[in-house]
């Protein structure tokens, strides 16, 4: 399936991405699973999603956990623990 | 209930005055005013930018309104939030909440801000003069966000 | 630590900027309004009356401030409370308190009026078409001041 | 001893006095002595201070229960539960 993926904050900055699309293999089918498949990149990319520093993720707009589903289609992105207000 | 995203400042002096007297029903006004101190984790702080995930924020912020609305008993709410190069002094954020009595208002407010911090996509950068480093999040925001999962919704205060 | 008890109203915009731009250690602002309803009891009410205790008044207010200052970590409070002849969608009260954190001057803003329902001298009286009569206290606002009493001081939030 | 009795809101109303000065019996040193001082004075005044109605008391502009002394000179203050805000 087809994703569009985003980054946000220090994470854009490690990746220098901003938005990629990626055709998935057919075995990655949930946010945990991307994470590892972006984390077999490399340096940076092992270090942000191999899942020693907390990486969120939203689906479509909406927070989500690690264990999510994904869709053709969808729109993921990645981000740091969030600091507005 | 209304959500503003936005790098102009606002006039709280202006939001209040609408916000209240749009009803002879409201008795009680509660906001927040977050705005950008000259200090941070003992560094001085020239300027501070904040990024954002545009639609997801508001989004976020509307179903933070909606989920406040349906705990407590309040008229309308109001969210500004600013995004984008700020400096000490500027306001960042205005939350403000109307209701018939005090009680409901106060503690709409504050959950709101206290979701606000942990869910809406915004992510701070501060310049101070090591140069550029992003904000960390504070385990105290999970803690304040974490106590309304708890949270009796019995008011216990009356305008 | 200011209080005021008038006849006119009062800027909430120019009082909140004063407060706020007073410190860049302010981080937050949490301010309550309180405004005249048209109805109360199932009445409506065409006008309100505020009698109070002169002296002692200014006098309790200040002491109500001096408590949350010593409860919390604030940098400053304002109350501002108008006594005489005031109308629907009128307002009555501001109080407000600025923090570097937005958990203390929550809870410092919301103490002071709890605290001010029960202690402060101030008596309203409300027109009807019945006439008019004293509003009577509500054992709701003991119930608020009193949670106060056994409250564990320790902030969960931060701004 | 002198003191100084003020009245307020409802109370002011009922009494139909504002503040008077009273001279007080030797044995009446306490808030509660002197609201059975008033209730003897008869049916208004009786029926707010004889104990069926809440009723509050300040000494100086400090709020005191019923059982605080008084002192030569206080300035003594009824008035119902308060209402502002």
């Amino acid at each position: 399936m087809n994703i569009k993926v985003l980054y946000f904050a220090r994470i854009k900055e490690s990746v220098n991405y901003s938005t990629e699309d990626i055709v998935l293999p057919a075995d990655v089918n949930t946010v945990v699973a991307l994470k590892m498949l972006l984390a077999e990149r490399g340096e940076v990319w092992a270090d942000l999603f191999s899942g020693k520093q907390v990486v969120r993720a939203a689906i479509n707009h909406e927070l989500v956990d690690d264990m999510m589903a994904l869709k053709d289609g969808d729109e993921v992105a990645f981000f740091p623990p969030v600091t507005g207000g | 209930m209304t959500v503003r995203v936005q790098t102009e400042d606002f006039d709280v002096g202006a939001e209040l005055a609408a916000m209240r007297l749009a009803s002879k029903d409201i008795g009680a006004l509660v906001n927040f005013v977050g705005q950008v101190r000259d200090m941070n984790d003992g560094d001085v702080v020239s300027t501070l930018t904040l990024e954002h995930y545009p639609c997801m924020t508001e989004r976020s912020l509307e179903s933070i309104e909606v989920e406040a609305k349906s705990r407590w008993n309040i008229v309308d709410s109001l969210i500004i939030h600013r995004v984008g190069k700020l400096q000490p002094l500027d306001q960042i954020v205005l939350v403000a909440v109307t209701s018939a009595h005090r009680g409901e208002a106060f503690k709409a407010c504050e959950f709101i801000m206290d979701y606000l911090k942990t869910r809406a996509p915004f992510w701070k950068k501060e310049a101070t003069a090591d140069g550029e480093r992003w904000v960390e999040a504070k385990i105290s925001d999970d803690d304040a966000q974490g106590r309304w999962a708890n949270a009796i919704d019995k008011p216990v205060s009356d305008k």
